[in-house]
């Protein structure tokens, strides 16, 4: 069975620069690869620097790889042909409050990717949102609203709406709950994991959050500075950290958790 | 000297500082000199060059002296640097007695050291009389006065009996001969000075950086902006000239009021004639009030079509209403020009008959000149204002009005004022509203400069006018010494025009100015240019 | 006041309609609207109501005072000029055209400028850093040195001024649209479109332009005082509109010339231009202080 | 940091001089009449003097030795003469520019003396009475058109009260020679006997101009003060300051003053451009003899060799003065400086 | 004695449609020594009590209480010279987003400078009194955890990280040997790492200069290590207090419970992959405030009686407001 997505030797470099006196720093991302099939979710670990957000990017096509390649369903995915790739593969940004546009009701929203993707009808979309809007818990009087009219959690939501309603089969989530409530993030996380069930999602999740991760990951994958430093099952991982990077995370981990007393 | 230098920098700060808390009084330096607002630049300081009004203000009276005057309160010849003068009975040779101790100006840039002479006078009037003389092509070689009247042509030889007595003779007699002398323009340069330039090899310099024998000398000029002159200080005349005059160039005739009126200036050119009552209302401000020598006319350029058609120019003439005109451009201040002289004249025409406002009749000679559907023309107005017409551009405006009535669009064209007579020189004009300023009490200086053949090479005929019967009129009518012979002849030359039409005269204009009251013997000299000379404060 | 974010009003308007919410609450704001709306009604009505055209003289009204003062008749309710033409029906006249005209020059600099910018910000490299030196530089170059070389290559005129104008507009509406574009470029929801497959056009006028419409109403206001401004200072300098076309400025410096005998007709003429601009800057301050007050709630 | 800016803003001066110099250039081709003519200045000229000065300027050769050659001539000051005077034009704009620039330091000056403290006191009386009455103040004195404000001026101050002159930069009655084209120095340096009476008679006739000038500026800069004390005194770091004990006086000394300067100094510099617009017309109106009024002439006279040197001049003039102010807001900004990622 | 004692806090904000309570009978204390957090969801009224606290609320706004007081003198009747002066010496406050608190355009150095009041320091010149301000000033940065002190003195805040910046906050809150620390979310968005050096630094502080502690945030992983006790706020109203420890077993509040659920890290019995349990819906705005206790329409134990305020009940230490509390029904 070939894996839903499969991510061999793909690495990016951008080299250091020097231009008109002004220096950009370089970065590298060496050469990783993964599998993740569908209705199973890989979580990505690492502190800020580490390239998880660049993996993030380099998977939805925003980002170009240096090498390396990407195959969905056994098919090769080019990197010029964003159609193909963001009807699979959506991305959920971590400030669901910019990722949405200000100008534009819930609805034009949504309807973009539609339009942009799609030879849909206006009837076929506006049924198409209303159905979105209702699976991730939104009404269809939603549509109307601006993104100043929605609270947080229903921002999150229409995020998630508009990654779902190309039905792709990967969602790839970066960093989506960080700036959430603690009460609003469970119900999104909840939502999600409700989601990749029912609909069979592949879902790559980026987080600093171990608990988080441990909590909703099938599999880990623990980055720094570009490297992957270790990778597997995520109850293995964080039950019996090997690398020394990935225990010391563990470690900060409980001594948050637990009273300092103990 | 340092203690100097600080005290200095000390009340530049004390005044700086004090700049908010309003009116400071200021020493009162204002009788040092006197600030003449002036309606535009000189051409150059040479009157000989130039017959505008601009260029004689700021040269003829002020740096220069002529051979005679015009008494300015009767018109009467009388001496000048010529003590006395001799007319052979055949009114052919005229022997002129010269003035002793005449001083010519002494400047950073000229040093007389000799006085005023003979050789001067020859020298004067061969510039302007001699194709080959040294100076003749200096500045562009055109003595536009002299050749309209045809002078150069007239004068057979000129002869230097001594030092101080020179010997004229004429060709013909001609009865405005010591008028002509008298004008403005026929000027008493120095030899010496154009010596000096010979050497330097600047002849040029003798009409931007003048010598005379005028009550000031020139300082220095800076364009559109002012004229500085002193006080000659050896003067022959008489020593009471103020210590300095300065031309303040003001275009604007709004401007030259509101600076007279806040004291800017002591006197201003032309003062707009709407706005004569403000000065009249206003105890410390004098309006001077006479009727001008002048005429004010709307010129075809007969040499391009339409306009070589005197039909198509009589429909013009027919298509205005001269009225109006008179009421919104002159505010009454002129009188209403039916041909070229002023009522004033010995030679005017009492039964010359007006033009009278008739579009349907213009019209009507317009379709017989084979034009229906009209065409579109230029009038060219110029930009200052001068007392034969104190707006020319309003009076485009409202011409352009008259003209649309009869299937005429005209556009209004104006140039800086030095640009527009060389260009107007060049006939590059369709029409043009401009007018004349006697320069003496001759009729011979209206017909003569303004339409005979010859003032056209000159540039003074702005119509373009070339017609050798008027031209013989003309002619004729100079050789008479008894003014009705003359008057016979210039009555025929009117009716000439009457029926070309190269130009419809439209006024006679009061001339004006208005000076600060507390300055005392400025006066407005009928035939010329204004003069400083005797004028205290 | 402080407002604080999660106390939000009881409406949920429209970005629009929250914005005019806002500008309601000034009443200074709205009065400034009413004039600049009545002077955008007298240019479309005015023809139609005013006594006279403006081109006619009449040789027998010359210099009438307004109506309330003495020689005034009130045939010619604010008087004639030095020819004779009514000046109310000529201020309408001016009104119409200075503020017509700039009006007609705004939409035309912002359009090209919004083209231009949204070029300029999506543009990477050095394409877009050419375009900005070139446009920095010509930002530099004051309005009326634009229209004096304008105007000297292609002769003085009402038409030629205009394009001095509309040019010297542009830059402003480039420079704004430039550093929004750039700006927006790098939010995350412009990210979403373009994973989204969104072309560069897409971006802008489905992305962008929603969100720009007040920034660019706030600069068109701008843009539209100093277009009156400019053209009234041009015909007032002899460099545009001609007399005798009722333009304001040309009309200013027309009644120079008789200046003591008819004061108003210096006045009135400055004075419309003053109320124009300033109920428009007025309305421009109003929208950027709604525009403000939205934002940061 | 600091010599990357530098660098980096001499760089852009100097192409942007450069690119406004090949506009002049190519406005002599641009401008009726014979290019040659335009540059150089010369007019009717006989055959071998054109002949002399078509070579001289190259104009045998390529247009890009043309410019080379006209570049030469900028920078030997040879500009060419104007059509009108016959003058050598470097020489007329070095009178005409210190008096636009005289005019326009002075107006600068007076209105950062209002604007800013007015600013100040508005944004501390912020939606007080104070506050809107000076916002009201400034929106009427912005919306003025300066060339009918300095027409009432002059109806008011000159011709009513009879107090200021209004015209010119002295009386004409003192003979002050010309040298650096700043009346001040000029006087200060003159011979004549009067000089404080001439320092007097100058004072006077800059107060109009001036004020004019002030009323219009000092209103954007009021406005531009305010909003940005306003911002500021809003700003975490201000109410940081407060619960770190600091006293009234030492946030508003320390903080407040300083951040609400830095971000407008930059926008003060886009002000030269407007404020010289409206220093030409300003001098139009008062016949003050600067770079304005001389242009203007220069329509009228249609003297394109001037025309060309003036927009050359001018502008170049404030693109000096923008980059100039640019660039020590952001050497004296250390939120600037210590950037790393400046853009483009 | 509580150095801080509040007791029935209102707070009243106009809006469009009349008054409204933005804070509705708080209860908070704070002991000496003590390291106290308050939490509560974006919305819940934090950030309006360190303000009331700290005296820098608008003054439109009605403030009431039963008692605010400071070491028994009341804060609300005292002068605003008098507040300052305590502000000053006694209370100090550390923002969110270290970044934006401080100034851009002065040095690091020169804030923490300044906020040295003159009776620290007693040279007689003014260059005497500058050293001894450096001195105090790198003393003060040791104390923090900064060691670089050279470099970050003379640093712009935009040169340097979000941690140091917020220990420099610090830094400039202890001048004045505070007795209280206010750190209102001072680690909201920072990094796993980043976060844990300054939860380390407020305890050491807390150990070793016996500096009590109000640490307000959301985020329960940040607080759960190091406070003594909690106060838990939901949409205005004080729900639930205690010891840390007996919160964090036994939650009376059905809203503290769902809270800590919310959590996974703390419930190491949940097993992987199943749904956290939560309450429905969000927090209502301020213009939809429900009547009574204003979890009512959340509160999956809610009846009829919710719709009045319940009152503040007290077992031991522990003290909650809920008509059905969890755990006390069996009794």
């Amino acid at each position: 069975m070939t894996a839903l997505l499969s991510v061999k030797n793909l690495s990016f470099v951008k080299k250091p620069k020097s231009r008109w006196f002004k220096k950009s720093k370089g970065f590298t991302l060496h050469p990783l690869d993964f599998e993740l099939n569908s209705g199973e979710t890989l979580g990505i670990l690492g502190l800020n620097g580490s390239g998880k957000s660049l993996l993030g990017k380099l998977l939805v096509g925003a980002e170009k790889p240096t090498s390396g390649e990407i195959y969905l369903n056994g098919q090769k995915l080019l990197g010029d042909n964003i159609k193909q790739r963001c009807l699979n593969i959506r991305m959920i940004f971590q400030h669901s409050n910019e990722s949405l546009n200000p100008g534009l009701t819930a609805s034009a929203i949504l309807e973009e990717p539609l339009i942009l993707n799609t030879g849909m009808s206006p009837i076929e979309r506006q049924n198409k949102i209303e159905k979105t809007l209702k699976l991730v818990g939104l009404l269809s009087e939603h549509r109307f609203f601006y993104r100043h009219m929605l609270s947080d959690g229903q921002r999150q939501r229409l995020a998630i709406a508009k990654a779902l309603i190309l039905d792709p089969q990967i969602l790839v989530a970066d960093e989506p709950f960080a700036a959430l409530d603690p009460s609003v993030r469970s119900q999104t996380i909840n939502l999600i994991m409700k989601l990749q069930q029912d609909l069979g999602l592949g879902f790559i999740f980026i987080s600093h959050n171990i608990g988080l991760v441990r909590h909703i990951s099938d599999r880990a994958l623990i980055l720094q500075d570009g490297k992957v430093i270790e990778t597997g099952k995520a109850e293995a991982i964080f039950s019996w950290p090997k690398a020394l990077y990935t225990q010391k995370l563990v470690n900060s981990h409980h001594s948050l958790i637990n009273p300092k007393s103990n | 000297m340092y203690l100097n230098r600080a005290y200095q920098i000390l009340i530049m700060c004390i005044v700086l500082t004090l700049s908010a808390c309003g009116k400071i009084s200021s020493v009162n330096i204002n009788d040092a000199g006197i600030i003449y607002c002036s309606e535009g630049n000189p051409t150059s300081f040479n009157p000989q060059l130039d017959t505008s009004g601009t260029t004689s203000d700021a040269s003829s009276h002020q740096i220069y002296d002529r051979l005679l005057n015009f008494d300015p309160l009767t018109g009467k010849i009388i001496p000048a640097l010529a003590s006395s003068w001799l007319v052979s009975s055949d009114g052919l040779t005229y022997t002129f007695q010269l003035r002793r101790q005449v001083k010519f100006h002494s400047t950073d840039y000229f040093q007389p050291t000799r006085n005023f002479n003979a050789d001067d006078v020859m020298f004067s009037i061969n510039r302007w009389r001699l194709p080959n003389h040294p100076f003749h092509h200096v500045s562009g070689g055109k003595y536009p006065y002299f050749t309209s009247l045809e002078l150069n042509q007239k004068i057979d030889k000129i002869e230097r009996i001594n030092g101080y007595r020179v010997e004229l003779t004429l060709k013909s007699p001609d009865s405005s001969f010591l008028a002509n002398l008298a004008t403005d323009f026929a000027v008493i340069l120095s030899k010496e000075y154009a010596n000096q330039l010979v050497q330097q090899d600047n002849l040029q310099a003798i009409d931007n950086y003048p010598i005379g024998t005028g009550p000031f000398k020139y300082i220095n000029y800076k364009k559109d902006r002012y004229i500085r002159y002193a006080k000659h200080s050896d003067y022959w005349r008489h020593d009471s000239a103020v210590e300095k005059l300065i031309f303040d160039v003001t275009p604007s005739s709004s401007l030259r009021l509101a600076k007279l009126i806040t004291g800017e200036c002591d006197a201003i050119a032309y003062p707009s004639q709407s706005e004569l009552n403000v000065v009249r209302e206003r105890e410390d401000l004098t309006l001077d009030e006479k009727p001008g020598l002048n005429v004010g006319f709307w010129a075809f350029n007969t040499s391009k079509p339409p306009f070589d058609n005197p039909k198509v120019r009589r429909a013009l003439s027919l298509a205005i209403d001269k009225n109006a005109l008179l009421e919104t451009v002159y505010f009454e201040s002129a009188t209403s020009a039916k041909g070229l002289l002023p009522d004033s004249s010995w030679a005017h025409q009492v039964d010359l008959i007006d033009t009278s406002y008739n579009p349907v009749m213009a019209r009507k000679l317009l379709i017989e000149s084979g034009i229906s559907d009209g065409f579109s023309m230029d009038i060219w107005a110029m930009p200052v204002e001068r007392a034969y017409n104190p707006n020319a551009r309003k009076m485009a405006i409202l011409i352009q009005r008259y003209l649309s009535e009869i299937g005429i669009s005209a556009n209004i064209v104006s140039y800086e004022w030095s640009t527009f007579r060389q260009r107007l020189t060049e006939g590059a004009h369709d029409s043009v509203l401009i007018g004349w300023n006697a320069d003496n009490g001759d009729p011979d200086n209206f017909y003569r400069p303004l339409l005979t053949c010859a003032a056209i090479e000159s540039g003074t005929n702005r119509a373009m006018w070339c017609n050798p019967e008027y031209d013989n009129l003309v002619n004729q009518a100079v050789l008479y010494s008894d003014t009705k012979d003359r008057i016979s002849f210039y009555h025929a030359a009117n009716s000439v025009i009457a029926e070309q039409v190269p130009l419809v005269p439209i006024a006679h204009a009061f001339r004006y100015r208005a000076h600060r009251s507390e300055l005392k013997g400025l006066v407005i000299n009928p035939f010329g240019a204004i003069r400083f000379g005797d004028v205290t404060k | 006041m402080r407002r604080i974010d999660f106390y939000e009003d009881d409406l949920y308007p429209s970005p629009l309609k929250h914005t005019w919410q806002e500008f309601q609450k000034s009443h200074i704001a709205v009065l400034g609207m009413w004039i600049l709306a009545f002077f955008i009604v007298l240019i479309v009505v005015g023809p139609f109501v005013m006594p006279f055209d403006p081109l006619l003289q009449n040789p027998n009204a010359v210099l009438l005072s307004p109506s309330w003062e003495g020689s005034g008749s009130l045939q010619y309710i604010l008087g004639t000029d030095s020819l004779g033409r009514d000046l109310l029906s000529r201020l309408v006249y001016g009104c119409r055209m200075t503020l017509g005209i700039s009006l007609l020059l705004v939409m035309i600099a912002m359009m090209l400028g919004v083209a231009l910018g949204a070029t300029a910000g999506m543009a990477k490299g050095v394409r877009s850093s050419i375009l900005n030196h070139l446009l920095d530089s010509l930002m530099a170059i004051p309005t009326l040195l634009i229209a004096i070389v304008i105007v000297a290559i292609l002769g003085v005129g009402l038409v030629n001024s205009m394009w001095a104008i509309a040019l010297a507009l542009v830059p402003q509406f480039v420079h704004n649209t430039r550093e929004f574009v750039r700006n927006e470029m790098n939010k995350e929801y412009i990210l979403a479109s373009k994973l989204d497959g969104a072309r560069k056009l897409h971006l802008f006028f489905y992305c962008i332009l929603p969100n720009m419409f007040e920034l660019l109403v706030v600069q068109c206001t701008m843009a539209l005082s100093i277009a009156i401004l400019d053209i009234s200072a041009l015909g007032f300098l002899g460099l545009g509109a001609q007399p005798p076309s009722p333009e304001l400025g040309a009309m200013l410096s027309e009644a120079l010339k008789v200046a003591y005998k008819a004061p108003w007709s210096i006045a009135l003429p400055g004075l419309a231009i003053f109320l124009m601009v300033l109920s428009i800057n007025i309305v421009g301050d109003g929208l950027r202080a709604a525009l403000r007050n939205r934002l940061t709630q | 940091m600091i010599l990357r800016t530098l660098i980096r803003n001499t760089n852009l001066l100097i192409s942007t001089l450069l690119i406004l110099s090949l506009f002049s250039f190519v406005l002599a081709f641009l401008f009726p009449g014979d290019p040659l003519e335009n540059l150089s200045g010369l007019t009717n000229l006989s055959e071998q003097e054109y002949e002399r000065v078509f070579l001289a300027y190259g104009f045998d050769q390529s247009y890009v030795t043309q410019f080379w050659i006209y570049l030469n001539k900028l920078f030997e000051g040879d500009w060419g003469l104007s059509f009108a005077s016959g003058i050598p034009l470097w020489q007329e704009l070095s009178l005409a520019l210190p008096a636009s620039i005289e005019l326009s330091i002075y107006s600068l000056f007076v209105s950062l003396m209002i604007g800013i403290p007015l600013g100040f006191w508005a944004g501390f009386k912020y939606h007080k009475p104070a506050d809107y009455s000076l916002l009201a103040i400034s929106v009427v004195s912005y919306s003025l058109p300066i060339f009918w404000l300095a027409l009432i001026l002059i109806l008011i101050f000159s011709l009513s009260l009879g107090w200021l002159p209004l015209s010119g930069r002295v009386s004409l009655l003192f003979d002050i020679p010309e040298v650096s084209g700043f009346m001040f120095v000029d006087i200060f340096n003159s011979e004549i006997d009067n000089k404080n009476a001439a320092y007097i008679s100058a004072l006077k006739h800059l107060i109009m101009p001036t004020l004019s000038l002030t009323i219009i500026t000092a209103a954007i800069i009021f406005r531009l003060t305010r909003r940005s004390f306003i911002d500021v005194m809003s700003s975490q770091y201000i109410k940081t300051a407060y619960t770190r004990g600091l006293s009234h006086t030492q946030v508003i000394l320390r903080h407040g003053v300083r951040n609400t300067l830095l971000p407008i100094l930059p926008l003060f510099a886009m002000q030269s451009a407007v404020l010289l617009t409206n220093a030409m017309i300003v001098e139009f109106v008062y016949s003050w003899p600067g770079v304005g009024n001389w242009l203007i002439q220069a329509i009228s006279q249609r003297d394109y060799p001037a025309i060309r040197a003036g927009m050359l001049a001018v502008s170049s003039l404030v693109i000096v003065v923008t980059i100039m102010t640019d660039v020590s807001a952001k050497l004296i900004n250390p939120a600037l400086v210590g950037e790393n990622h400046a853009e483009n | 004695m509580a150095l801080l004692d509040i007791r029935n806090l209102t707070l009243e904000i106009e809006g469009t449609s009349g008054w409204m309570k933005a804070l509705d009978k708080i209860n908070l204390t704070i002991e000496e020594g003590e390291i106290r957090a308050l939490v509560g969801e974006s919305g819940s009224g934090k950030s309006l009590i360190v303000q009331a606290i700290a005296g820098t609320i608008p003054e439109n706004w009605v403030i009431t209480a039963d008692r605010l007081t400071w070491k028994g003198q009341d804060l609300l009747s005292m002068s605003a010279n008098e507040r300052r002066k305590v502000m000053r010496e006694e209370i100090a406050v550390v923002f969110q987003n270290p970044v934006l608190s401080l100034d851009p355009s002065a040095t690091l150095g020169e804030q923490l400078i300044e906020s040295i009041p003159r009776s620290l320091v007693d040279g007689k010149w003014f260059w005497q009194r500058a050293a001894q301000r450096k001195e105090i000033a790198i003393k003060l940065l040791h104390k923090v955890g900064i060691r670089d002190h050279d470099s970050y003195l003379n640093s712009y805040p935009n040169q340097i990280a979000d941690d140091i910046s917020q220990k420099f906050l610090i830094a400039c809150a202890l001048v004045s040997s505070p007795k209280i620390l206010i750190a209102d979310d001072p680690t909201r968005g920072m990094e796993i790492s980043t976060k844990t050096q300054i939860l380390k630094l407020f305890t050491k502080l807390n150990q070793t200069r016996q500096l009590s502690i109000l640490f307000v945030s959301h985020d329960l992983l940040a607080i759960s290590s190091m406070a003594d006790s909690m106060t838990v706020l939901y949409c205005g109203q004080t729900v639930e207090s205690g010891k840390m420890s007996q919160l964090r077993k036994r939650p009376l509040h059905p809203y503290t419970k769902a809270l800590l659920d919310s959590a996974p890290s703390f419930r190491k019995d949940l097993p992987p992959r199943t749904p956290l349990a939560t309450l429905e819906g969000s927090m209502p705005t301020l213009q939809h405030l429900p009547i009574g206790c204003r979890l009512g329409p959340r509160c999956p134990r809610a009846q009829k009686e919710c719709v009045k305020v319940p009152e503040n009940r007290r077992v031991q230490e522990h003290s909650y407001s809920c008509h059905f509390p969890l755990h006390r029904d069996k009794k």
